[in-house]
């Protein structure tokens, strides 16, 4: 990756920062207990704010840093890589690399001006309502649906998969408004408030045994005619117009915390003096090789959105190699732990999905916890399956799959 | 032994039994709350499955391997939460080949009494027993005891005087402290065994107990491997079923070739170790020595089948099979645990490259 | 594999015809020299022919042995450990697992009397003619056609992918006979002499480099009216029969000539020295483990037949396993030969396709044509991908792809 | 050094130079009677591409290796079967770095004489040098030397009296014995090269020698990473249109999940590799530490890419890409060819692993 001063005076920033507010020998959060996690999110994120590091590209008039996308990238890096999150509450990624985003460039200015603020301050606190039940890697195969009844929209149905929606007091789904319109054709984008009546959220639990999901039940549930994102039936557009936000700011903090994590999975591999078996060894130097393979495919990407080259197949590409180098990863460790494998044994593990940060434990608990978690990153936002099929129709121009008879009568 | 089609039947009673008195929603129970004792006592003492493959002198039907495998193979794929493993398998096993005891083999058949396999590791090594006033008392930890904290009786690997011996210890004896661990299969529930002079009574010891402890092994590697073969089929019954039933872009999911080639690809796996399994156990049956060889290829062959059903699950299910509330976390979890039980794939591995490669080429040109 | 008292009396009989052809020391067909090889395949198909083992199944009015499936499988996986072939001459292939069991079981007498014996005495070689190019996987895409004239069928067109037919002097074709019909409904099995201005034979070099196939081109050609196997336009039905033939009693040889290969293959692991290096012993573990299954599958599927049992998923799953098996050992060779792997050194391999023969050379040379023959095995008779489709639809139950829109209207 | 675009452009000359000079039909031709010496001379002496990589003070465009590797990945694309890998990359390379030989590696980069890189092994295991009247003569054997038979010149690495030494040794001198190989890869031909007291002149030696061939061997498997890369993509992108056009079962078979997603597999490892590439190269231009480090993950990435490319494109062309006729098989066999020579896959996840375990972490730790 290319160096610039600009970038590198930014970075010494960034660290002088982290200095002041994590001090000497700060060992990383995964290493604080539960409580001292919680109390420490909250004090973290405040210092995040202040220094307008929050939200850092926005602009300064809504509370964000007015920074680009380079300054993003190091700081999302620099973050990662002293143990700190970057979003320290659940919510704040479908804030802040969601709708934040999404409101910025296809909102009205009241929207950007009512909704944006409140996003930092965590007075608004968001889930997503993306995934319906049986729609699965269908984005739009969606049945919620909604009516304006005067100045406002009338909800009904169900959403599901939701993380983090318990703490939300807010909701951006996408729901069927004009109903003579096919599949993608009639769908809009509605900011809904979750505290009312007719919003119901229920928790799902995951296979970890923690209650990770929501469901959220929409019944005769309201919100402002105001409250839609971009036009009428446009919901297809605008929900996919995220795809291209921040195009590979955040694959130098991605780098991070997976090569936290290999570091932890090498100690391991030292602690249980497998360090000179061969066959370890070789998934290790494997391990390291994809590791670094997804570094400068990160990298590349990055550099095309600075230089402002046309999408690669870099950011597909890249899902699809994260998500296969984190079963792996975590399969290689359930190996390493052998008969240890078996029990949630020791201290337990610190992330919903992706790697545990800086400061977490090496436990069998934290592994089988990351294993089992692995396997979700193959499904989550487009199945691996997919992904493939969109790389092959996009990017190699293979022929799309032929429509089942049904529908092409 | 039985024939194939007795074997069958075997199967279809053990199947039948299962789905009507404890289906899924009755294993997720004994997540909970452990193993339903009725359910226990009714499939080992009413219907007789506690005795199958155990010899008649011990108040078995018979000692065939090949229709325990029948048994183990179908307690898998229903994820039967109860102690067969350890009491029946493990336990009633090593006893009736470390000879006497016919008794207390009797009451583990008929689900009277609860016994599991106790040693430092489950390969077999051994705890230490030494003489104390004249009685033996044994010491030691066992990390991971399947069923550890609801047996009645401990069959324990111990070394006494450089000659290993296997002892029986009463769960309630002094000196037996047990420590139920959190396990990943909550349908095998876990405990770390600590004894400390812990006062017990010899079965067998010497050349006897270590033929005993090697028979019991390979026998038991077999059935855990059918056990795992069922665990696959389970899993794999479970994605057919909802890539069949499952829409998406307008087509069942089981049209596409990934999620067809894949569960073909695990189907082949479960056809294959299913096969190795009832092979090995065909050479138990028959005294055929290459019966520790085959042993050893079916647990990692079973072992890699289920782990493979147990991820293409989770995967093809999407989003739903990463829920708690659906069945497909138990599979994955249940082949997990199994296959690392008795030695996992690689161990085998390991094993089988010695007797290839390092001169012990006797049993391997016999097969031929 | 339940031994039979019957079974080992007939394996006695042909130790003892083994012993009695080959003498002492016989190193297996693999040692000879090229020359060598030819003509002692001449001799040991004599040999075979006047123990009636060249066709062991066939009744004896047309020079079988009359003998059943059992006794079959034993014979084959006993010549295969001696080091002599089974079916000596490269087009018997064709002759004695396919069309001469299809005429036994869907000929006319006049057709068996004919035909039958002269496959014995090599008479009349036989030739394949089903793949088309462009027809692929895709059995029933062929346009080659046949209309009769007068007491003749007329055949055009051309077939491609023949092995062996150099030697052949017959061949059985499938060809389009009732041009109304659509893909398998039209399609006729027709039996043509090869010697005749209508049909030339121009080989096709390989990816080994060697000449092992062969395009036919059929220009009016002609064979008589009454050389049509089964009915007009039954053809399809006709090929179909051939997979049911002699379920299972090549299992054992398939067996015994993986065996005869792993077994050279460690023996050039102890050659190089790397008997104690663990990936190698990993690998090796893995090749037998995967043998022992084919094995084993093999053993059930001939039990199967042998018991009237119906057959089971088994033949399609040894052909998957097979074929991947052997690229998968062929690819472990090349590893283990390291940097000799680049180039044909030491004395070329023997086989066609399938596993060198015993007492064949261990060389970077044979096992690199091992390694690009094995390449094929998972094209021929339908490539793996077709197989999973196959295995997925008749034995999971899952559903067919849907069909292009073009077909469906 | 160049910017992207500049080497884009420099790229494409390489492309068009090489698919209107020399197509898939004129390599074959190289397969029977060696490379073509007139486009050889035009493509390095014309179009000075001979000169890519190479210093100024040598006749060269400058010491980029990221120019450099623009040019080896379209070569491997064409499958070019002229000499540039032991010619430029190798040889003129470790004369550069060696120090003087100007005139000589202005002659290699013009293609009038062509060298080729001769050692015990492609690590650079060294040959035996002495004295001999007052002269050196070398002895050894190079049992595979590319382009052994053609070269004019090999440049030989060899000990004496203990020290690396570069030597020149002139093809044509007494005591050189070349033997032809059946090389697999016949876009690539090989040659046992065998030296018995052949006279040599003295490059470098000692610590500059030891520092030249380190420094020779991380750029060219950079280079021939980079080659790999071009020849995976050479084959997917025959693949691909193959795919598309094709017809079976009544559609297009690219449009099958089954070969659909199986070419996405190859064009993943292509893209990450050639992104590993560059950045190595780059790290080079830098005199970054982790050159080394870099070098050998890009090779190991290259190659495995490359042999599975390979391997898909006979796969999917069927029957057709197991014929002769067919260009599937050059690609293949240009990666099992290429992907041995400087180390394999193995062999560098080995180096890899050592400088992770091994407590030669420095370079790892600086990466971050």
């Amino acid at each position: 990756m290319m160096k610039t001063e600009a970038g590198e005076a930014f970075r010494s920033r960034v660290r002088s920062f982290l200095d002041r507010e994590l001090g000497e020998g700060w060992p990383g959060i995964g290493a604080l207990t539960p409580e001292e996690r919680a109390v420490f999110r909250g004090r973290w994120r405040e210092a995040l704010r202040e220094e307008r590091l929050l939200a850092p590209t926005w602009p300064e008039e809504f509370g964000g840093g007015g920074l680009g996308l380079a300054e993003q990238a190091i700081l999302q890096a620099e973050l990662v890589e002293a143990g700190v999150p970057v979003l320290p509450l659940d919510t704040d990624q479908f804030a802040f690399t969601l709708i934040g985003p999404t409101l910025l460039h296809w909102g009205t200015p009241e929207q950007k001006a009512r909704f944006l603020p409140r996003m930092l301050t965590a007075e608004d606190r968001w889930a997503q309502g993306y995934s319906e039940p049986g729609a699965g890697s269908d984005l739009f195969a969606l049945s919620t649906r909604a009516v304006l009844d005067g100045d406002e929209w009338v909800v009904n149905g169900q959403k599901v998969w939701q993380t983090a929606a318990q703490d939300a007091n807010w909701i951006f789904a996408l729901v069927r408004t004009e109903p003579g319109e096919s599949r993608g054709r009639g769908i809009s984008m509605l900011l809904i408030p979750i505290d009312q009546p007719g919003v119901e959220v229920r928790p799902i639990r995951t296979i970890t045994g923690e209650d990770e999901f929501c469901e959220v039940f929409f019944t005769d549930a309201r919100t402002a005619a105001d409250n839609i994102v971009g036009p009428r039936g446009a919901g297809s557009k605008v929900a996919l117009t995220l795809l291209g936000f921040e195009r590979g700011s955040a694959s130098g903090a991605l780098y991070a915390g997976y090569r936290i994590e290999l570091d932890r999975l090498v100690a391991l591999v030292r602690d249980r003096g497998l360090d000179q078996t061969d066959w370890v060894r070789d998934r290790i130097a494997q391990a390291h090789l994809r590791l670094e393979m997804l570094r400068y495919l990160g990298e590349r990407n990055l550099a095309g959105a600075l230089s402002g080259a046309p999408p690669g197949p870099e950011s597909s590409i890249i899902k699809l190699y994260e998500s296969e180098y984190h079963a792996q990863i975590t399969e290689l460790a359930l190996e390493l732990l052998g008969d240890d494998a078996v029990a949630w044994s020791g201290e337990p593990g610190v992330a919903h999905l992706g790697p545990d940060p800086l400061g977490s434990p090496s436990s069998p608990a934290a592994w089988i916890r990351q294993f089992l978690t692995s396997r979700a990153a193959t499904i989550y936002g487009g199945s691996s399956e997919i992904q493939r099929n969109t790389l092959g129709e996009q990017v190699l121009g293979l022929p799309r799959e032929p429509r089942p008879v049904q529908e092409a009568r | 032994m039985n024939t194939q089609a007795e074997r069958d039947e075997l199967r279809s009673v053990v199947r039948s039994f299962l789905e009507s008195a404890q289906d899924l929603a009755a294993v997720r129970t004994a997540l909970e709350h452990g193993h339903d004792a009725k359910t226990w006592t009714r499939l080992t003492g009413e219907l007789g499955l506690g005795a199958v493959g155990l010899p008649e002198s011990h108040g078995g039907t018979g000692a065939s391997l090949g229709d325990l495998v029948a048994v183990t193979e179908e307690l898998g794929r229903l994820l039967d939460p109860g102690p067969y493993l350890p009491s029946l398998v493990l336990a009633a096993r090593l006893l009736t080949a470390a000879g006497g005891q016919e008794d207390l083999v009797a009451e583990l058949a008929e689900g009277r009494r609860v016994a599991t396999f106790v040693a430092a590791a489950d390969d077999g090594t051994p705890l230490a027993a030494r003489e104390q006033d004249g009685a033996l008392v044994v010491s030691g930890v066992a990390p991971a005891v399947v069923h550890g904290a609801t047996a009645d009786i401990l069959v324990v690997v111990a070394d006494l005087d450089g000659a290993p011996t296997v002892v029986l210890v009463e769960s309630g004896a002094p000196g037996v402290e047990v420590q139920p661990l959190p396990a990943v299969d909550g349908t095998r529930p876990l405990a770390a065994v600590r004894l400390t002079d812990a006062p017990a009574t010899v079965v067998a010891a010497g050349a006897a107990a270590r033929a005993a402890l090697a028979e019991t092994l390979c026998s038991a590697r077999i059935a855990l491997a059918a056990e795992l073969v069922g665990v696959a089929q389970g899993a794999l019954d479970l994605t057919t079923a909802y890539a069949k039933e499952r829409q998406q872009f307008g087509r069942a999911i089981g049209s596409f070739q990934a999620i067809k080639h894949r569960l073909v690809d695990v189907m082949m796996e479960v056809e294959a170790s299913r096969t190795l399994v009832r092979r090995a156990a065909e050479a138990v049956d028959e005294a055929d020595p290459r019966a520790e060889e085959l042993s050893r290829l079916c647990k990692a062959a079973a072992s890699e089948a289920a782990l493979l059903a147990g991820k293409a699950s989770v995967q093809v299910h999407g989003a739903i099979g990463f829920t708690w509330e659906h069945d497909a976390h138990l599979f994955l979890k249940r082949a997990m645990g199994a296959s690392r039980l008795l030695g996992s794939a690689r161990d085998h591995r390991q094993h089988i490259a010695a007797l290839l490669l390092d001169g012990h080429a006797a049993t391997l040109e016999e097969s031929r």
